[in-house]
């Protein structure tokens, strides 16, 4: 076990990393969509528009924050506190490197080694969800109960998919501890093969949960202007945005967990990067279908969710435990 | 084809290769059903109202001539600027017609009223004539009667007077400049 | 159905990935002035003789063919002492206002004289409307923003930094 | 050809539209009672409305019960001004009216001062004039691809189709002055010649959009998703569109077989091959093939015009030679008394035009655009109309809308197509 204060600095470090993962996310997503679409993207604050993230921050933080009239205070300034806090938290248990001998201590790869990471990863989403759904409806906007009520519908059924669709790789690994799972994956191979289906699954289940497009429902702008968050401006809306891409860094983190690796590599010293660098393939990824995909609608996003996606998962988890018991 | 046989026709005109059928406003539902039945004008593109309050009189927006007539230019393509035309009353409420088939046939469907003159409502004819007769009755004031819902359309519930009306004043903004002098 | 729509829907991947490393068609625009054409209709311009009288001989025709009403011209005789135009009349005062111009062109088509043409500048943004009243000094003299004509010879703005760093 | 048949039957009768008022989507009485219907303003300022248009939703959950458009916010009063203008100056406003295809607008106002003055117009001019209204349908179409994807999430199409927009618009900076609004064609024909380089420039166009359309095709035309959000959705019947006065592709998607074009030919249609693009369902996405379709016919078109324009003189006219309507040329004002007369004559009090009324129609990209003019025999028009096609098309919305959804109501409303610069005029 660490000493407390090593767990404080790693805590400190993870945090400010992932901030600026979020940061750089942003970046990456309008530079990269921007290409997609023949244009030049961020390009005015420093070279390569690299400083954008920090112009942006300034320009939220120096907002002026409101409230709408009928809002209901508390709630409205709690909701984004508790979707950031909960979305930052989540990180906390990937585990990021291999652990490493450093003087004295051993500092292991995370910042919490949790023996139930996976049980702690999926309560602190559904925490998160709260955020979203108080923020819609304390902001008392017809638009943004709207979307709180399709994050409400959209987020609890698809994760019961993505909880399945983990299953697999539990039942494969026997564990629950997110560093064991990479372990086993080091030491034999990597679950995605094995757990293709599962893989294919958490991936559009994880989409829906971070409510990326094709299933930006929560937020599709373009039918009730911006879901949950319409009324909420400033850095207070910057919360909502950062809680979003903090989720979706830690999805593909846990994604390139469960399924690729970890921290493994060709060559394993590079721990942390191999990490990285799957981590910003699966990011890409993500972008990608933004640029390449038009949005689902309500309907069809619930069915393919209950219809498709749940059984399939169900399915997997039934098929891996058999085979599992019967390669026994 | 002939059109005699559209109910309450009173004139038939013939100019720049359109046919124009002038029918008596109370016999309106009749005459439309009857060019839509019997001539397949299935197809209503427009309702157009014009009032011609002034029409003809001196110093009225676009009259350049006098009363009497005087020819302004002699022949041309340019026209005479003489005394059009008296019209029979103050508006006119053309419904143009299309059917759809070879030819495109076109027929505008006209009829004459004045200030107030109550018009049936041709929606339960062509449901399209929803919002034309609305645009009717808001910018020009023509009283369109057993409209299923005849509200204003374009400008605010409470606005006074029709605007596209000839007696009703342009106004606007006068254009700044610097004020020099 | 399904099966062949699975790698159709594949294709926008395809797309936009393609695209991604295509040269972007945007342009960088406060540092990069897209040539205009030349008939281009920008910010008007009131044009001088050789001998450095002016053309307009302030008819008002042009006040009469706007659309929109927006030049206001009054006129004075020359004299002897005071000689500003070629012609028996000059234009004491010639003003646009722009913000309510629709730039038609219509008073450079009137113009007899040839003494207003609508020239290239297009930046003409102000933030008051007052400001975009433009008086005589001001249509008489040159841009101070020049926007060249889409002639390759004639084209003067810079390579812009963003355009090779992006 | 066509295929209505003369009716026995009030067409009012039979078919779907929903309520008495058939432009407005009643609650039904049912849903009106529980006290469970959420009433919501869609704009006037919203994502996804083009312009300001106002849409006063009932939604049952997230289904759209009730519907009535509120238009108005953009109006004008176009009509009221040209009355107070000559004919000459007026021909600045119609192409303010419906500002994604304003040389349709434009051409139909200067076609009906031609009508009433039984002018002639060159051969160069009309084909140059059927040449950028073709070229202004593409431009139309691809603002409405593009804004329509962007409304079903598709994003990076609206990149894809303003850079063939873009090409298009540098072409009209080229031969008219200005990218939009460009008041090019006069009474009598154009108001300039064609530039230099136009061919070359257009042809690389007409080269480039078939590639361009095919683009856009890869990106949506079998996605999955696509396809779930726009078939079987928005349907119209062809009884319906009918009724409705509906035009342009909202009628030859629902399967009626017309287009002003081919049926009422003007200008030197008849003299042109291009196919008149039906589908015959009458949903959303029907509606998005007949634009994408008539796209590649219009290019077809447009290679003709320069075909049939190149193989003219460099000398032929581009307008008609009347002094009493065209602006004498230039070159003679300096040397020609008359012709200095006749210059200040029509800049100053305008042309006349004879006395009468006339309804000419064009198919612009949106549909049958009419415009009806009234002249007194003066310097202005009495009364101008403008039927125009957004403006009942947007009547159709309540039709289409039974049992949509929230998501679809984007959709239809956008697959309508509709400018509301020019519904509310």
């Amino acid at each position: 076990m660490d000493p407390w204060w090593i767990d404080i600095i790693k805590g400190f470090l993870i945090i400010n990393l992932v901030l600026v993962g979020f940061a750089y996310t942003t970046w990456a997503e309008r530079k990269l969509l921007s290409r997609m679409q023949g244009r030049y993207g961020p390009n005015r604050a420093g070279p390569f528009g690299l400083l954008q993230p920090i112009a942006d921050l300034i320009k939220l933080v120096r907002k002026e924050s409101f409230f709408p009239m009928s809002a209901s205070n508390k709630m409205y300034i709690a909701a984004p506190i508790i979707s950031t806090a909960a979305a930052l938290l989540t990180f906390s248990v990937i585990p990021f490197g291999p652990g490493w001998h450093i003087w004295k201590w051993d500092v292991s790869g995370s910042v919490v080694d949790a023996p139930i990471a996976l049980i702690l990863v999926f309560a602190l989403g559904s925490l998160g969800i709260y955020g979203f759904i108080i923020g819609g409806w304390a902001s008392d906007s017809k638009y943004a109960t709207l979307g709180a009520m399709r994050t409400c519908a959209q987020l609890v059924s698809y994760e019961v998919s993505l909880a399945l669709a983990v299953l697999g790789v539990v039942i494969q690994a026997h564990s629950l501890n997110l560093n064991e799972i990479v372990h086993q994956q080091g030491e034999q191979f990597w679950f995605f093969g094995p757990q293709f289906v599962g893989m294919v699954i958490f991936f559009l289940a994880g989409t829906a949960e971070t409510s990326r497009p094709p299933f930006d429902l929560p937020e599709a702008d373009t039918e009730i202007v911006a879901g949950y968050h319409t009324e909420y401006g400033g850095m207070r809306w910057g919360l909502f945005s950062m809680a979003e891409y903090v989720n979706m860094i830690t999805l593909s983190g846990l994604a390139v967990t469960l399924f690729f690796g970890g921290w493994h590599g060709p060559w394993d010293p590079l721990g942390p990067l191999w990490f990285l660098i799957k981590l910003a393939v699966v990011v890409f990824i993500f972008i990608w279908m933004r640029a390449a995909l038009p949005r689902l609608r309500y309907d069809q996003l619930m069915r393919f969710g209950w219809k498709v996606l749940l059984p399939v998962a169900t399915l997997n988890a039934f098929v891996t435990a058999l085979v599992v018991v019967a390669v026994k | 084809m002939s059109y005699d046989g559209v109910p309450g026709l009173v004139e038939t005109k013939v100019a720049h290769g359109e046919t124009t059928l002038v029918v008596d406003p109370a016999r309106l539902i009749e005459a439309a059903l009857h060019l839509r039945d019997e001539h397949g004008f299935g197809f209503l593109s427009d309702v157009s109202a014009a009032d011609y309050l002034g029409w003809g009189e001196q110093q009225v927006a676009g009259y350049l001539g006098t009363t009497a007539g005087r020819d302004i230019n002699q022949p041309g393509t340019n026209g005479l600027a003489r005394r059009p035309a008296a019209k029979p009353k103050r508006f006119s409420l053309s419904y143009h017609l299309l059917a759809l088939r070879p030819g495109a046939p076109r027929v505008r469907l006209q009829t004459w009223i004045d200030d107030g003159e109550p018009v049936e409502s041709v929606v339960k004819v062509w449901p399209t004539a929803d919002w034309h007769e609305r645009e009717v009755w808001d910018l020009m004031g023509v009283n369109i009667v057993n409209h299923p819902n005849r509200v204003r359309i374009l400008l605010e519930d409470d606005w006074e007077g029709h605007p596209l009306r000839k007696d009703y004043p342009v106004g606007g903004e006068p254009v700044r400049f610097s004020g020099e002098e | 159905m399904a099966n062949e729509l699975i790698p159709a829907t594949f294709k926008g991947f395809a797309v936009t990935f393609r695209e991604m490393f295509k040269k972007p068609i945007t342009q960088q625009y406060p540092e990069y002035k897209r040539p205009v054409y030349p008939r281009f209709r920008g910010r008007h311009q009131l044009h001088l003789h050789a001998n450095g009288l002016e053309k307009c001989v302030g008819c008002s025709l042009c006040a009469a063919a706007c659309p929109s009403d927006c030049i206001r011209v009054v006129a004075d005789e020359n004299t002897a002492n005071n000689r500003v135009s070629a012609g028996e009349r000059y234009a004491r005062i010639y003003e646009i206002n722009l913000s309510r111009c629709i730039f038609c062109g219509y008073c450079e088509l009137a113009c007899p004289f040839d003494a207003i043409t609508l020239g290239n500048e297009f930046e003409i943004s102000e933030y008051s409307r007052d400001d975009l009243i433009y008086t005589k000094d001001m249509l008489l003299g040159r841009p101070i923003k020049v926007v060249p004509v889409a002639d390759p010879n004639l084209y003067d703005t810079p390579v812009p930094y963003y355009k090779t760093h992006s | 050809m066509a295929t209505v048949e003369r009716r026995t039957k009030p067409i009012y009768e039979g078919t779907r539209i929903p309520s008495p008022v058939p432009t407005i989507l009643a609650v039904p009485e049912r849903l009106r009672a529980n006290d469970d219907i959420q009433q919501i303003n869609f704009g006037p300022n919203h994502p996804s409305t083009h312009g300001v248009l106002r849409l006063v939703v009932d939604l049952d959950g997230e289904l759209v019960v009730g519907l009535r458009a509120v238009i108005g916010y953009l109006h004008t009063g176009f009509e009221k001004t040209m009355e107070q203008k000559t004919w000459w100056k007026c021909i600045t406003y119609p192409e303010r009216i419906d500002y994604l295809a304003f040389q349709s607008n434009e051409l139909v106002f200067v076609l009906a001062i031609e009508k009433l003055l039984a002018m002639e117009i060159p051969e160069k001019a009309t084909w140059m004039r059927m040449c950028l209204l073709e070229l202004n349908r593409i431009h139309s179409h691809l603002v409405w691809l593009g804004t329509a994807c962007l409304e079903l999430g598709a994003i990076s199409m609206f990149w894809y189709t303003f850079r063939e927009r873009d090409q298009i618009l540098d072409l009209f900076e080229m031969v008219c002055g200005t990218r939009m609004h460009t008041r090019y064609f006069q009474a009598g024909g154009l108001a300039e010649d064609i530039p230099e380089g136009f061919y070359e420039e257009a042809w690389k166009l007409v080269a480039q959009m078939p590639k361009g359309v095919d683009q856009y095709e890869d990106m949506i035309d079998q996605n999955r998703i696509w396809l779930e959000r726009t078939k079987g959705l928005g349907l119209l019947s062809a009884e319906d569109a009918i009724a409705l006065g509906q035009s342009g592709p909202a009628l030859r998607a629902s399967g009626v077989d017309w287009d002003l074009r081919r049926d009422q030919p003007y200008l030197f249609y008849d003299r042109v091959y291009f196919d008149v693009c039906v589908r015959e369902n009458g949903d959303v996405w029907d509606r998005y093939k007949v634009h994408m379709d008539e796209m590649r016919q219009s290019t077809r078109i447009v290679a003709q015009c320069l075909e049939q324009l190149q193989k003219l003189d460099d000398g032929a006219p581009w307008i008609a030679d009347d002094r009493k309507v065209v602006l004498p040329p230039r070159e003679e004002l300096h040397t020609s008394m008359e012709s200095l007369i006749h210059h200040f004559k029509i800049v100053t009090e305008g042309y006349r035009v004879p006395e009468g009324e006339v309804y000419v129609t064009i198919e612009s990209a949106r549909g049958e655009m009419g415009c009806y003019v009234v002249s007194d025999g003066g310097a202005k028009p009495w009364r101008v109309k403008f039927r125009a096609p957004s403006f009942v098309a947007l009547q159709a919305t309540a039709t289409c809308m039974n049992d949509a959804l929230i998501a679809d109501m984007i959709a239809i409303a956008g697959s309508l197509d509709t400018v509301m610069g020019e519904v509310d005029r």
